[in-house]
């Protein structure tokens, strides 16, 4: 019944006793899965423990599915892919220290994943102070390629800038001009709640209410309470995780779902999962959506050829959400710019991936922008279906609006006045 | 001078790290990950000098070894200092830090002082996670590492040069500490360990220990802390948060509390082991939680401190009567009638 | 016999929620003079005894000690001040050496226990020689390297007795030093106690509640009963005192004297 | 010294308590007119209770064995996810309300009595750590079992919605938990006052040589003293997953904020975890009302003034844990 039963390092079993031993101080050298010396090895950076650790699982299959298909395909300049997970257990400073350990000790040649946007700037900074290719496949902060971007850092989730752009529009033509925020007090907090209210303020509208809840809150009664007598036109939810699990079930407790349609710039699938049905309502910003063509493309193939492997491959599993495709796209992106560099080499991979424009498991055209390395791909915004639909419980959103990258990333120009790229000379 | 077993222990430990940068690839190590268990292990000494010795439970010096790294990496960030200008502002926001919450923490013991410590060390964690336009808040910080700074010595050290800065210093807090707790001072500390209140009948003012043994404590650990973020180039909150403190508890006990080298030992199993596990299965927090367990019911004196017993040199026991575990009035007494 | 009051209380009175554990207790102590406090189980005998030595603060009344009011002074600037005193359970450093144990409290007296430097070669063979002659006093050389709680009952008493004296005090103050000691162990405290008197010219003031020692040792006798003073005179006038009598002492108990 | 406690100060502080708490209501009345404030009252003191019937677990396993349960919240979020378990094959709500936590008890005394039991004559240190690796260990078990994500656990239907109560209008299920904790408050006070155990439970609390005296045998009183304070977290794991949310680490997230209540109520006070409760709960409840960024540092600023006025906490009783 479980989703974990699954087990990232399936090389490992039976390790379990060596790596007791281990930890008895006893000086072993045991090799890691296969050691062909000639293969390309990844480093995986994703969260296998705590509150982020099913996003990490499902980035981290969407990472191993590229990796399957390329190695199907005989792998990169003949060469095999080899990938090695660690996890960096949603902590900034262990992130350094397993960046550090896959490029030191396991000769990684790039690094990918994260979750949290911490994590996502620590590595950066440390694969950036070792020269290493590092994708930033779920870390959404804008600073990774925004005043924080590095030359070796490419992100293919959306910024926070992009996410509180695209739901804006939507929210401003279904409910009105007023908006309560339900704020998440750190730093991906703050940036989306920026990006929202720029993009509110553009449309006319204006807030009327921003709570600004610490990480981590289990009670969100005190801030619910004071939005109905505030009359806004929607209540619009920042928080991720499991605040967003408590603040929506409370919500419904009180009543407020019923008076103030609510809607919000991310929703993913993971936590909406985990709601019951009568708290899941609302516009929502979404990354990526496994059943709708909107998002896929209507006559994508590769992209309905992912869900359908991905149902194949894992028949236990919940559907693909978009941590699995900013999984795939990363390391799918990766590879195919050091097989056209036809190198190793970081700054060469960089070189090949910057502007390069590709199609893949989602809708349209798209590349990583050359000035801030950021994945320029549409966002869209999705009804939420309480029940989903007939025959498929999980099938949660309708999705009703497109948003290209273009309007709602910030321009170059802007980009241009934070970012500034310093290639290694 | 005697070249006894000890003496022999000491000098084979530091030839063991000295050779570290070469043994450590052998079990599939990272040098930066023996450079952290240095820099962990001068956080939990700092905790063994309460603990072991003064018989204080130090739940909040993770927010001194916290202090070190935001007070260097904040120096280093703003005001581009070199790196002994850094280490020694991190050692003094952590010295600074003690002053301020030592005078709630001295009149405190057992329980009460763990917890408190907590109290504390939680304020000093939300204050880095909040200054989000200073320290970057949950996000954390980054900064680069410094040159080092001896007259034009414009050197940045990477590795291996890190690493050997770090044992020079290590190898010198050690020692330290060692005259430290051997001096009449220490000796001291270890009288209000095993019975406070004998303490004050022989006319000390033990309070007045206590909050010295706070500040020396957090000076080590704010030193610890100052390298550990030039170490990382990087600052974050968690590294402020009281399950880091737990973590240098854990192996001040499981290497042997009120010893010297039990730190060390605790610090590179705790640390490598965990590294080591967490490569092989995510399911390490399993084991790391078993460790926990089995430290606790199979080396209630730490792994050095059952050692030592067996050969005779008994080490200060944990199970010392409930003295400090209670506190007495005649402690408090001095402030409250 | 002096005539100088060393200690004085003044109307102590100590309680414990509802419980007045001690009473409006007054008390002059003389210097040069053996003194004991004397009383049933629950008199305040301890109570009172703590107040004294601060331990806790009376919650009424006054404390003098050399003319200087101390009633709320801390109790280790009470012992830098001149005051020593024992536990009823030895009050010791377990783990440590009989010679540390005193040695600690030498220390305390030379100035030299906060200092991070050990102390010098001549300071140290200072130190060395006091340690002995305490442990001389009270007869435990030939402990000195053993771990105190090696040590019997007694002589763990004897080793508390040395520890109080480190600090050489004018005034001394035993709580209940017989308390569980066997017959031989009691006669080695008594002569030490009388030795504190008679050959170091100390002040002893003593809580006990073996009868025929108190009246053998004291002076000066203070019976307490249920927290207030019954009686008090020399010990022939106590032993005389048909208050005290009824409220405390068995007969063949003053017989036997 | 012998300080003889009138054998009605529990009854006298449960008088308090409800005296208390109907000043409180009173107040809410009072200021119903800003339904803001009496609404965050309300939630205050459901919190407050919520963390009260928390630290009371907590309070009576500390009190006496000296054992700092620092996996009581894994013990809460196993709870739930029992409960969760039965729910979802479709047992009854209020089933799995009362068996969850009885299952719960089942394991908590098995771990009791093979792993904390050795612990009982040593520092609390040993059981603080040990029992910190178990919480360890507890959170990646549940992983495994039911899944990294939370698990959607809800109320019944009976329990959805919300109440007018005239002034305002209150989530049922607020309404209940509320209920239900007031009833095992006075439920476990009965327990302590009434019954032959429950007397010789707090005779050993307050002094452990007495139950030698009382010729009880301790490892029971102990075994069965774990039993209830874990029966309590497990009620308050299956209400907090119903209000709060279930996944592998929540139960974690109240551990802090109950010890914090029994600090500020005062170590060996029974009738102190339930005051700082309330007194956590309101000031949690209030800040985030008044200054929202101070929400998190409140409770501590709390415990540090509480313990720079009264070291012991509120109601601390001396010679336990001082």
């Amino acid at each position: 019944m479980s989703d974990s039963a699954f087990n990232r390092r399936t090389f490992v079993k039976g390790a379990g006793v060596g790596a007791a031993a281990l930890v008895m101080g006893v000086p072993a050298f045991i090799p890691r899965l296969g050691e062909a010396a000639d293969a390309i090895k990844i480093g995986i950076l994703e969260p296998a423990t705590g509150t982020y650790a099913f996003p990490g699982e499902n980035e981290t299959i969407g990472i191993q599915m590229a990796v399957d298909a390329w190695n199907k395909k005989g792998g990169v300049m003949g060469r095999k892919i080899e990938t090695v997970n660690e996890d960096e257990q949603s902590d900034p400073g262990v992130g350094v220290q397993k960046a550090r350990k896959l490029v030191n000790q396991d000769k990684c040649v790039a690094l990918i994943g994260t979750v949290s946007s911490a994590v996502s700037l620590s590595v950066s900074g440390a694969a950036n102070a070792m020269n290493v290719l590092f994708l930033d496949s779920g870390g959404h902060t804008d600073d990774v390629t925004g005043k924080d971007c590095k030359w070796n850092t490419f992100r293919t989730c959306h910024s926070t800038w992009m996410e509180g752009h695209a739901v804006a529009n939507t929210l401003a033509k279904k409910y009105g001009k007023k908006f309560y925020l339900i704020t998440p007090d750190y730093a991906f907090g703050h940036s989306l709640e920026t990006s929202f209210k720029d993009a509110i303020g553009k449309l006319g509208g204006t807030i009327v209410g921003n709570e600004l809840t610490p990480l981590g809150t289990t009670d969100f009664s005190s801030y619910l309470t004071k939005v109905l007598p505030a009359r806004p036109d929607a209540l619009v939810v920042l928080v991720q995780g499991n605040d967003y699990v408590n603040c929506m079930k409370q919500a419904d407790q009180f009543g407020l779902l019923k008076k103030v349609p609510v809607g919000g710039p991310q929703a993913e699938l993971e936590p909406l999962w985990s709601l019951p049905p009568e708290a899941r309502q609302g516009y929502w910003g979404i990354e990526w959506y496994y059943k709708s063509d909107k998002c896929l493309g209507a006559g994508n193939k590769a992209a309905h050829q992912f869900v359908a492997d991905y149902k194949a491959q894992h028949p236990d599993r919940k559907p693909p959400t978009a941590r699995e495709c900013f999984g795939y796209v990363s390391m799918d992106r990766l590879l195919q710019a050091m097989a056209s560099a036809k190198s190793t080499d970081a700054v060469k991979i960089a070189k090949a991936m910057e502007g390069e424009k590709f199609q893949s498991i989602f809708a349209g055209t798209s590349y990583y922008r050359k000035e801030d390395h950021q994945l320029m791909w549409p966002m869209w915004v999705a009804q939420i279906r309480p029940n989903g639909t007939p025959g498929d419980p999980y099938d949660l959103f309708d999705v009703v609006d497109t948003h290209e990258a273009d309007a709602i990333e910030q321009s170059v120009a802007e980009k241009a006045k934070v970012c500034t790229m310093n290639y290694p000379s | 001078m005697r070249f006894g077993p000890t003496r022999l222990i000491t000098v084979g430990v530091v030839i063991l790290l000295a050779l570290a940068p070469f043994l450590s690839p052998l079990i599939h190590v990272d040098i930066s990950i023996v450079n952290e268990v240095l820099l962990f292990t001068l956080a939990a000494m700092s905790a063994n000098l309460l603990l072991g010795y003064t018989g204080l439970p130090p739940f909040g010096n993770a927010a001194f070894f916290g202090l070190g790294t935001y007070g260097a990496g904040l120096s280093i960030k703003y005001f581009h200092v070199n790196f002994i200008e850094a280490t020694l502002l991190g050692t003094a926001a952590a010295l600074l830090g003690a002053l301020v919450v030592g005078p709630f923490l001295v009149r405190r013991r057992g329980i009460y002082f763990g917890l408190l410590s907590i109290a504390f060390g939680q304020v000093f964690y939300f204050i880095a996670y909040r200054f989000t336009d200073v320290t970057g808040g949950e996000d954390g910080m980054n900064f680069a590492r410094p040159y080092l700074g001896i007259s034009n010595f414009h050197v940045t050290l990477h590795g291996s040069g890190f690493y050997y800065l770090t044992l020079v210093v290590f190898v010198a807090s050690i020692l330290a500490f060692k005259l430290l707790v051997e001096s009449p001072f220490g000796r001291t500390l270890v009288a209000i360990r095993q019975n406070e209140v004998r303490v004050r009948y022989l006319g000390l003012d033990s309070n007045r220990f206590v909050f010295v043994a706070i500040l020396i404590s957090a000076t080590m650990a704010g030193l610890g802390g100052a390298l550990f973020g030039m170490l990382n180039n990087f600052a974050w909150p968690l590294l402020m948060d009281w399950h880091q403190s737990g973590d240098f508890v854990l192996s001040v006990i499981l290497g042997g509390s009120g010893t010297i080298w039990g730190p060390l030992l605790g610090s590179a199993i705790y640390v490598i082991g965990k590294d080591i596990i967490s490569s092989y299965t995510n399911l390490w927090q399993i084991f790391i939680g078993a460790l926990f367990v089995a430290c606790v019911l199979g080396f209630p004196r730490g792994i050095l401190g059952s050692i030592l017993a067996r050969f005779g040199t008994a080490p200060l026991s944990n199970e010392s009567e409930e003295a400090n575990w209670t506190q007495s009035p005649a402690i408090a007494a001095d402030h409250h009638g | 016999m002096g005539s100088t009051l060393l200690l004085e209380a003044q109307e102590v009175s100590k309680y414990f929620g509802g419980v007045h554990a001690c009473e409006g207790v007054s008390l002059g102590v003389r210097e040069g003079t053996i003194h004991a406090v004397i009383g049933p189980n629950g008199a305040g005998k301890t109570t009172f005894f703590n107040a004294l030595s601060g331990f806790y603060y009376p919650d009424r009344g006054r404390v003098f000690f050399d003319g200087e009011e101390i009633t709320r002074m801390p109790n280790w600037r009470r012992i830098e001040r001149g005051m020593g005193r024992t536990f009823q359970t030895p009050s010791i450093f377990p783990e440590l050496t009989v010679h540390d144990n005193v040695a600690l409290g030498v220390r305390s007296k030379a100035g030299l226990a906060f200092r991070a430097r050990p102390p010098s070669g001549e300071q140290q063979a200072v130190l060395e020689r006091r340690v002995d002659e305490l442990l001389g006093f009270v007869n435990l050389v030939r402990f000195k390297e053993r771990p105190v709680a090696e040590l019997s009952h007694g002589s763990q008493r004897l080793c508390e007795i040395a520890m109080s004296l480190s600090t050489e005090p004018r005034l001394v103050l035993l709580d209940e030093p017989m308390a569980g000691l066997a017959e031989s162990e009691t006669e080695r405290i008594i002569s030490v106690i009388r030795g504190l008197h008679d050959r170091l010219g100390l002040t002893v003031l003593f809580v006990e509640h073996n009868m025929r020692v108190v009246l053998g040792l004291a002076e000066m006798i203070t019976v307490l009963d249920r927290g207030r003073i019954l009686a008090e005179g020399t010990p022939s006038e106590i032993a005389a005192n048909e208050a005290v009598r009824d409220a405390y002492l068995g007969k063949e108990v003053l017989e036997r004297v | 010294m012998q300080t003889a406690r009138p054998g009605s100060t529990i009854a006298l502080r449960l008088a308090a308590i409800v005296v208390g708490l109907g000043a409180l209501l009173a107040i809410v009345f009072l200021l119903s007119k800003n339904g803001q404030v009496s609404t965050q009252l309300f939630n205050g003191l459901v919190l407050g209770a919520f963390y009260a019937i928390v630290a009371l677990g907590l309070s009576l396993i500390m009190n006496l064995t000296g054992t700092i349960n620092m996996a009581h919240g894994s013990f809460m979020t196993l709870s739930g996810y029992l409960a969760f378990a039965m729910v979802s094959r479709g047992t009854n709500f209020w089933f799995a309300l009362i068996v969850a936590p009885l299952m719960t008890v089942i394991v908590g005394v098995l771990v009791e009595r093979t792993l904390i039991r050795p612990l009982y004559q040593k520092e609390p240190i040993y059981s603080l750590l040990l029992t910190f690796g178990l919480s360890l260990m507890a959170e990646e078990i549940y992983h495994i079992i039911w899944g990294a994500n939370g698990v959607p656990f809800s109320p019944p239907p009976s329990l959805a919605g919300t109440v007018g109560l005239g002034f305002m209008s209150f989530p049922a299920f607020r309404l209940f938990i509320a209920l239900v904790l007031l009833l095992m408050i006075a439920a476990i006070a009965l327990f302590l006052t009434r019954t032959r155990f429950g007397l010789r439970l707090r005779a050993a609390v307050q002094d452990s040589e007495m139950i030698a005296a009382l010729g009880t045998n301790t490892q029971v009183l102990y075994m069965v003293n774990f039993a209830l304070g874990i029966f309590l977290a497990g009620v308050a794991g299956v209400l907090a997953a119903g209000l709060l949310g279930l996944n592998p680490t929540s139960g974690n997230t109240l551990l802090m904020p109950a010890f914090v209540t029994v600090i500020i109520g005062g170590m060996g006070s029974l009738f102190g975890s339930i005051v700082g409760g309330v007194l956590v709960g309101l000031a949690t409840s209030l800040t985030t009302l008044w200054i929202p960024a101070a929400s998190e540092v409140a409770m501590y600023a709390l415990m540090a003034i509480v313990l720079t006025i009264r070291p012991r906490g509120l109601f601390g009783e001396e010679g336990l844990f001082g």
